[in-house]
Order: structure tokens, then C-alpha cells, then sequence
């Protein structure tokens, strides 16, 4: 198998921003992402995702390491002060390169 | 004791089932569907309403209502400011909740006048659809400012095209074009079960209250007080204008009511994109964790019998 | 204006709140609810009805509808494949949806036929079982030829033990089984509450339309007029098919609309398994976004004007 | 053929398309509603029931039957234990939900009567709630001993605060404080509504019955007499206790239908936090895959029959 | 603690395969899997999840290296051409291997 | 950018333990948890997630080596034994390390 290392964002962040989000992703360049409902706690208080206002979504980018820094980076200074948010990145390996923007 | 209406039964025992750590919860899509069914009826009501008269003479109503909602937050403003000591994003987003309106409340409201029989004016559920939208952007401009900056179609979109209104105005809108006999096929869905439904909706919310109430401690005492004392003064402000509009006392004391109630669903969604700085959780334990109960246990009677009082005395 | 059913109200307003990119959206899990709903309430219907007369008489009526269910998808692959220069997989998978059925435009009629008093054969619930059908077994075969591999059993289980035949299929029964006194207990759910639940799948069909119309504009002309012209055609096969079996005029413009209809639950999910290379995206803009609003808004009036209309002429 | 009731042909189907493996599934939070409204219908039925007579009037039946409910796990412990070979924690847990109740088959059982016109005393919703709770502490002290490590309080809000217990609760006291004219309001949702909502939960029950069926091979013969001749005698029990009660035959017949039925909601929830030892898919299988089929399909008539036989011969 | 390396495999992929992707799954050895709800949008276009017709489903299979790489094949060249799908492997390390097949 | 390597705890368990599990990473002191509905099979067997008795949850601990190690060696001790449960580790890293704790 010819397998083909890249990175994985992960955001957790307010459902709010979901649509805002998508665009940040796109207008990056990413090619791609994934969500799913989530909820949780963290330094913002407790996010038990009962109603809207409270309901975290998780967002997952595959990408290239140069876009996934850049993403990073640019939802850390659009967002972070004002709302919840927790973003990490990992090394994943994927079959079809091609599928995902560098 | 039969004389407290059983959604408010609702109301205490999700209040009681959250504050004692119950595992009891609305499924979150059970609960969406529920708000949805809400804001749906109060609109086809209001809009059935409006296809039984002629929409001009209800234009100088509306408009004096319009104006109420650019004013009532900037009321609360300074005093936010000032004697609360919030920041202006803070003052700006309480405010905005506060000249906003609670459809929930509403709810209850009209669910108590039908209860006592007591006449009102159908088009309130017109008035709840104007109220939700002005201090919306007043709230935006006091956090703001003027400046060119804000991006105000970005901001129409949001307020507009939100579920709260958005739905709303859809009931409005169906309600009005089908009009009374028109609507009659989809009545057992969306008048029958009413009641019913605001029951499920109050025991979510008496469930979402109590997740508040902890909130409420390190906030301390000024927004206890400020949660209470304005929906006091708002719905005096209400009576004044349902009077000045010449409604009767149940459309009176609705109104007084809608003044008096605070925003947890519409105006919470534009602040959190349009003034992010400001912090959610102060805005909404004033609005759900007092002023919500306050309103729908004591606030709803105490508003009639200033209604009946205020017209009593001017008869 | 009031001639217009509320339900198409919803429908236009889903499209509206879509087109505008409003945030409303009916929770999915409601949104299955409410299919769910229709298709038991669509079965039992026409269950009750085979408990009313021998199941005998209705035979030939039925063998007829199966056998129109096969030639319809044969009637238009051709043309897509010719003169729409799809492949064979699309054409096939397109040729299936327009020759099966779509439960909520059956629905919409059904509605529009109740509003206007006009009778009609309530077996018709069970031509939207027989329906749905045939059809897909002709794409399968137009797909891949007869060859050997095709694993039958597999289609079989997936088309007839998918959730929109299950649930038409399973209310079928319980509705013969327990007979008009019998489902009594059970109607306020299913029965009253109706058209209020059709209203809320049509709000979700308006916001899904809107979503496709992204689609049509990158394939083209082509899809826009097929989306048109197959449910006229079809719709006056089905007139004359009407005719032939004798049905009355509603049953007739009935019947027309089933064939004027796309599939977009049943057929897709089986397309999807079946015929994988098939682009879905094609087959369900056109069903979904020309067909399914053409025929609720515009269809169903013509083919009532066009059963009636024939009827005089042979009367 | 038209003497089964409509709910059980949904139980069939369900049984039936869980047992071809369709996908067809209630969404999960539509479970959760379906349930939820269930609960609440039937504590509200039992609380009007309260506000109607002297609670002091009732203190020595419900004396009795909690009596009874620390009871009937001790009844079956040791033959779940010495000819089943369960070790104590299985012996114990599945003890537990035989002693215990099924609101499910408690809500098939006031169907039966009331298609029937066969009287029954109100307050039975009330000994549902009674039935649910003794059975879990004699389970968990059966399966841990009197040890004082066991965290009574936190076994005890498990129990008293689990969804289904909550809901019952609930129910109860707001129909016994808003009476039967209060709720008259929410009606059509809670009461006209119950038995197609009813009938979409025992469909889902066939659903989880199927699923269970694969386990029955696995756990063997023991389970399958033991899920049929449980009930039985219980059944007998029951109807003993109905008459020492003075209850009428429909009374007598549901007190007999509870006693015989088996919890999958509260027990199972308890159960997996107090006793996580014990392997849930026993008493699943025995409760959901044998006791509750066969008590609504043929434990209920006979229970009637045992009912009414028993009073003639008294009589 | 005995840490244990081993491989998870994660799929995102329309939920119409789900019971073909288990089958899959299992057939091949697979000794568990965990399935979440998602949204996304890919090189197939927007997969929204307001129906299911467009509702993704995102699988996670911990197992073994070799596994792995035979599932990730297999699902490759099986679904990739006609479905909307993606595949990651990433590292991870277990407490008791023995959950896991390989 | 600043990245600072650090750990995910992914746990797969019952749903009904979901307010136990957060009670205990509270006390071992975790700052955050994001929780995820999810459905699955493994060696005790299939959990469909039809209804809450076999449902599962996925939560997600970021949190530093040592604790992450501490939280996986408490969740074994304390619930391997008697409830379906998977747990893996894997590495990520963080912008805003002072956000997890460790
Ligand atoms: N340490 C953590 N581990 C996992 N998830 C976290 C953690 N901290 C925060 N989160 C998630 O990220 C969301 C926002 O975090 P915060 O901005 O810290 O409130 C929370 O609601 C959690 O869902
Ligand atoms: N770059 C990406 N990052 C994260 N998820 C993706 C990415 N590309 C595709 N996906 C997910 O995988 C699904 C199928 O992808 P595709 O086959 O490319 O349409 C999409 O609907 C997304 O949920
Ligand atoms: N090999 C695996 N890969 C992914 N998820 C698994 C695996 N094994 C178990 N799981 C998940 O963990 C839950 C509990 O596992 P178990 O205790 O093995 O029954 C299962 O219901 C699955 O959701
Ligand atoms: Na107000
Ligand atoms: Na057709
Ligand atoms: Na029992």
C-alpha cells in the first residue's frame, strides 16, 4: 500500500460558528471536513449541548502540515478570545493523497 | 390549588428534577421540535389574526411598538454600566435580552388568559415578532458603536434569518394567506396540542433554569435584583403603552408581559456572532435563571391585576 | 389567495428560508419522524380499504398498475440515454426514480382532493405500494443487463425491506387486519394529526429543494425540461390508465399524479446499493428539484383539470 | 381477526421486521419522546385519580402492594440461583426486574380494558410506581448482603432519579394537583393522543424483541420457561392480592398483569450501576425477548379470564 | 503501565454502507468498530446529514498494522470509485491488546 | 507556530456511565472532556445505540502524559471488569498548552 503521510485537524468549538467555520475552512483552501455534534466542558464552563446555545460541534480537516498551521493559526486569532474553543492536530496517513489540498 | 395552571406544574417539576442532579432530559432534537411547533403557532396566530382586518389600522400600533423596542434597552444601558460596573459588550448584550422578548413567556401569557377565559387582541403574537428585532441592533450599536465597520447585512442576516424569527414570521405569513378556515386542516397539530406542547417546553425549561441557578452565585446579587426590578418597571411601561393603544385588559397585560420578559432564544444567537466579546452566561442567567421563573410564576398575575387596575381606574 | 392550501404555504416557505440560506432546519430525526408518520398513515389508509371490499375484485386493477410500474422507467431511458447522453448507469437510475412514485406528492393530492370534497378510490394508497416497486427492479436490469451476478435476493431484501415500502407495507396490513372500527383508537395520531405532519415534511422538502437548485444550473437544460415534460406525459398515461380501470375523477387525477411523480425515499436508497456508479446527484435534482415542486405547485391542479376534462369527453 | 387490538399488529410488525433485519428503526430521541409521554400519561392518569378520593382511603392497598413488591424477587431468587445456576449478582439482578413492573405492558393492558368497556380502578398507575421501586433494594441487597458499604443514597437517587421513575412521579403529582379539569388543556397530547403513541412504541419493542431473540439460544432453555412460568404464577399472586383488595375484575386483571410483568427501563438502568456485575443481556433476553411478548399477546387475556373467574367463584 | 502500539483506522463514508462496511469489517477480522453520526464535504460534493441520502457515518476500527492496511485496501477498492468516502490510519496505543485482533 | 506536544485519552464505554466517568476525570484532575454519542461492537458484544441501555458514548481527554496515564490506569481498575469499555492514547498537539492540564 502506498500510504501517504499528512496531518489531521481537530476543533471543538460552539455550534454557533459552524457556518463561519466551513467558510474559514474553505476560503484556506481546505478541500474537505468532517462534523459531528459533540458536547463537553472545558475553561469556558460547561457545554452540555441540551440546547442550541450550549451544543459543541468537533470539525475535522485532513490536510497538508503548511495549511494545517495556517488554519490553526487563523482560527487561534479569530476566535479564541471570545469563544470556546479547543483545537489539536495529529500525524495520520491517508491511501489518496490527491483528495486532500497541501 | 387547581387554580395554578398545570403547565406551570411542568415548569416546577423540571425545576425540581434539575436542581436534584435528575437525569431527566428533553432529548436536545425532541426540544427543537417543540420551540419550533411554539414559534409556529404564536405566528399562524398571529397571522389569522391580521387576515381578519385590515393591516393600516394596525399600522400606528405597530409602529409605536417598533419604537418601545429601539427604546427599552437603552433604558437599561446606562444603568448596566454604571451600577452594575459590566463592561459595555455585557451591558450592551443584557440589555439587547432585555428589550427583547421571551416567546416562551408569551406563551405562558396567552395559555393564562385562556385558562380565565379573558379576552385579548390576537394580533400580540404580531407584536412578539416586531419586539424580538429592534433591540437586537440597539444592542449592537451600544457594544459597537456607529462605526462603519459592522457589517450590517451580515448582522440583518443573522437577526432575520435566525430560527426564532424566521419561524415566526413563516407562521405569520402561512397564517395570514390561508387565513382562519384555510388553517383549520393542520388545527389538531398546532392549536389542539398546544397546550400540551408548551407543557413539554416548560419542563425543559424549568430543566435548563436549574442548570443556571449556579450561575447565579458568582454573579452575585446585582443580577438577581436587576432580573427582577426591571420586568417591574418594563411591564408598568407595557400597561402605559397597551393603554395609550387603547387594548383591553388582556391585551394589556400581554403586553406588559412582553415587555416585561427577556430574550433567551433569538437575541442570545445574534450577540454570540455579532458581539462575541460578550459573555453568554451573565445575559442568560438573568434572562432564564430569574427573570424567566419570576415572569411566568408571579410576574403574569401580578401584570393582570395591573391591567384591570390601570383600566379602572381611566373607566 | 385562500385557494391555496396552507401546506403549499409550508412548502414555499421552506424554499424561501433555503434560497435564503436561513438556518432553519428540521432536526433529522424529526424529519424521519415525520416520514415515518406519512408513509403508516399513507398504508393504513389504504389498508382500511381492502378491509372494506374482497381483495379479489381489486386484482386486476392491481396487475394493471404493476404493469404500467414496469414500462414507465422503459418508456424514458432512451431518451436520457440518447438524448440526454447519460451514461447507461444514470440513465437507468433516473428511469427508475420517474417510473417509481413519490409518497408526499401522493400526500399533497390526496390533501388537495380532501380540501375540495372531491372523491376518490382510497385504494389508491395501495397503488403507491405497488408502485414503488417495479421500477427499481427495471433500472437494476437496465444497469447491468440480466446478467447472472446481479444478487437478487440481495435487491429483494433491500428494496422490499427498506423503510419507506416497510412502513407503507407494515401500515397496509395493521389497517386491513384491524379494519375502520379498529384503527379508531389510534387516529388521533395518525388520521387528525395528517396534515399538520405533511405540513412540517413539506417545510423540510422546501429546504431540500433549495439545497438541489445549486445543482441544476451545472447539469443543465436538459435535466429542467426532463423534470417537466416526463410528469405531463406520464401524467396523461396515467389519465388514460385512470380511464381503463374506471376510477372516478379524483381517483383518476390520482393516479395521473402517481405517475407524474418522482421517487426520493425509496428509490434512491435502493439505487444507491444497487447501481453505486450511478451519480445520485443527478437523479435526485431532477426529482427533487424540477419534478417534486412542479407537480405540488402546478401538476396536481392540471391533472385534476385533465381527469375531469376526460371524463366529460367519454361521458 | 378484528378482535386483536391495532397496537399489538404494530408489536407483530416491528417483531417481524426486526426478525427479516430491515432497517427500520424509531429515531433514538423519538424512542425517548415516545417513552417519555407514555410515563407522564400514565402518572398524570393515576394523579387525577389521587385528587378524586381521600389519599388516606388508598394508604392500606398501597401498604399491601409494596409488600408485595419486596415480595416477589425473594419468590424467585433461589430458583434463578439453584436450578438456573445463576451466580448470585445474575440471580439477584434478574430477581429484581421480575419483582418490578413494565410500564409498557401496564399501558397494553389499560388499552385491552378500555377497548373492552371493562372498568378498572385509576389508581393502578399509582401501584405502578409503587411495584418499581422495592424490587431494586431487595435486588442489590440480594446480590451485595447488608454490607454497610453499600452507598444507599447514591442507590437511592439512581433509583428515585432515573428517568423513568421521574417521569411517573412527575406525572403523578401534577394530575393530582391540577385535577381533572386542569388538565383537561394538555389532553389532546397526553390522553388523545396515548394509544398511537403507544402503538409507535410497542413497534420499536418488536424492534428491540428481535434483537434479543439471538441471545435466547445462547442462554438456553432455563430462560425461555422460566420468562413464561414467572408470569404465571405471579399472575396467580396477583390475582390473589386483587382480591384481597376488593378490586374490581379489570383492576384485579391489570394488578395480576403488572405482577406478572417484567422491568426493562428502571430495573435494567439500576442494575448496571449497583449490581455492574451482573451480565444485562440475561435478564434483557428474559425480560424483553420472552415476558414481554408473552404478556401482551397472551398473559393479558388470561390474566382477564383468571380475573373474572376468580371473582364468579367468590361471588 | 504496559502500553500496547497498535493502528486505528477511521472511514468517513455515506451512511447507506453501514451495514456492508461492518460486514466488511467483520469478515476480514475486525474485532470491534465504533461508528459516530457526521456531516462534511468532500471531493464529492456537500454531505449536509439532513437526510439520510446525505448523511455521513465516521467508523473507527482499532486493530493491528496488517489489518489495517488489508481493511484500508479492501474498502479502496471496493467503494472508492462510487462512493463518497475517506480513510486515516493513525497511531495509537491500547491497555489490553488483547480487545483487539492482529 | 508554537506547538506543544501532548496527549488524547479516547475512552469508548456504556452511556450510562457518562456522569461517573466525568465525575472521575474531574478528580484526577482533568480540565476538559468532549463527549460524542456513538454506537459499536466489540467483546461484549453489539451495542446498536437504539436505546440508552446499548447505547455508548466516546469521550476525549486531552491532558498531559502523566495523567493520561493515570485516567487510563483508573478506568481499568475501576470499570474494565464490568462494563464495555476500549480505551486508547494517542499523541496531539496543542496551541494553547496552559488550557490542559499536566
Ligand atoms: N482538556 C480537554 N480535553 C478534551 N476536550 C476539551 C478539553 N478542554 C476543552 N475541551 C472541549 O472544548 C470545548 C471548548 O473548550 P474551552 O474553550 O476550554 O471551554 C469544551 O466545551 C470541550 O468540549
Ligand atoms: N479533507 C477532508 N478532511 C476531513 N474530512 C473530509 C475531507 N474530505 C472529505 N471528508 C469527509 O469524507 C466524506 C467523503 O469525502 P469525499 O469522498 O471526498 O466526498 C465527506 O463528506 C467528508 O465528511
Ligand atoms: N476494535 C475496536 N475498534 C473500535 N472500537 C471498538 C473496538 N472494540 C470495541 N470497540 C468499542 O468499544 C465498545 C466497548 O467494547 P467492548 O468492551 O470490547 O465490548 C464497543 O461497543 C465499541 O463501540
Ligand atoms: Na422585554
Ligand atoms: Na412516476
Ligand atoms: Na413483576
Amino acid at each position: 500500500m502506498n500510504n501517504h503521510k499528512t496531518k489531521l485537524l481537530t476543533v471543538i468549538t460552539e455550534a454557533a460558528l459552524e457556518s463561519r467555520l466551513i467558510n474559514d475552512i474553505e476560503q484556506l483552501g481546505g478541500l474537505g471536513y468532517t462534523i459531528t455534534n459533540a458536547r463537553g466542558k472545558g475553561s469556558r464552563g460547561l457545554r452540555s449541548g441540551s440546547w442550541e446555545a450550549n451544543a459543541n460541534i468537533r470539525i475535522e480537516v485532513i490536510c497538508g502540515p503548511e495549511l494545517v498551521n495556517q488554519l490553526a493559526e487563523h482560527l487561534q486569532r479569530k476566535y479564541y478570545d471570545n469563544y470556546a474553543m479547543v483545537t489539536f492536530t495529529s500525524d495520520v496517513e491517508v491511501l489518496r493523497p490527491t483528495k486532500f489540498s497541501d | 390549588m387547581n387554580s395554578i395552571d398545570p403547565i406551570i406544574w411542568f415548569f416546577l417539576f423540571g425545576l425540581f428534577a434539575g436542581a436534584m442532579k435528575s437525569e431527566l432530559r428533553l432529548p436536545s432534537q425532541i426540544y427543537d421540535f417543540v420551540s419550533m411547533l411554539l414559534l409556529l403557532t404564536i405566528g399562524l396566530k398571529g397571522g389569522i389574526e391580521l387576515a381578519n382586518q385590515p393591516f393600516a389600522t394596525l399600522l400606528p400600533q405597530m409602529a409605536l411598538v417598533v419604537g418601545m423596542g429601539f427604546l427599552l434597552p437603552l433604558l437599561v444601558f446606562p444603568i448596566l454600566k454604571h451600577v452594575g460596573k459590566f463592561n459595555k459588550a455585557d451591558s450592551a448584550s443584557i440589555a439587547a435580552h432585555y428589550g427583547s422578548v421571551s416567546v416562551g413567556t408569551f406563551a405562558v401569557a396567552v395559555a393564562y388568559m385562556n385558562t380565565r377565559n379573558i379576552e385579548f387582541e390576537e394580533h400580540m403574537a404580531l407584536f412578539v415578532v416586531l419586539l424580538e428585532i429592534p433591540a437586537i441592533l440597539v444592542g449592537i450599536v451600544l457594544a459597537k458603536g456607529l462605526s462603519k465597520d459592522t457589517q450590517w447585512s451580515t448582522v440583518g442576516h443573522e437577526v432575520l434569518l435566525g430560527k426564532g424569527v424566521m419561524f415566526l414570521l413563516g407562521g405569520l405569513f402561512i397564517g395570514w394567506l390561508s387565513g382562519p378556515s384555510g388553517v383549520e386542516s393542520i388545527s389538531p397539530l398546532f392549536f389542539d396540542l398546544f397546550k400540551g406542547i408548551l407543557a413539554l417546553f416548560l419542563l425543559e425549561m424549568g430543566l435548563i433554569t436549574a442548570s443556571q441557578l449556579g450561575s447565579l452565585k458568582r454573579y452575585g446579587l446585582f443580577l438577581v435584583i436587576f432580573g427582577i426590578v426591571t420586568p417591574l418597571i418594563f411591564s408598568v411601561i407595557g400597561t402605559a403603552t397597551g393603554l395609550a393603544l387603547g387594548l383591553s385588559i388582556g391585551g394589556t397585560a400581554i403586553l406588559a408581559t412582553l415587555f416585561a420578559s427577556a430574550s433567551y432564544i433569538a437575541v442570545p444567537a445574534a450577540m454570540r456572532i455579532s458581539v462575541p466579546e460578550a459573555n453568554p452566561t451573565l445575559s442568560l442567567t438573568a434572562s432564564l435563571g430569574i427573570t424567566f421563573p419570576f415572569n411566568i410564576l408571579l410576574g403574569i398575575p401580578l401584570y393582570h391585576w395591573l391591567a384591570s387596575s390601570a383600566q379602572n381606574i381611566l373607566a
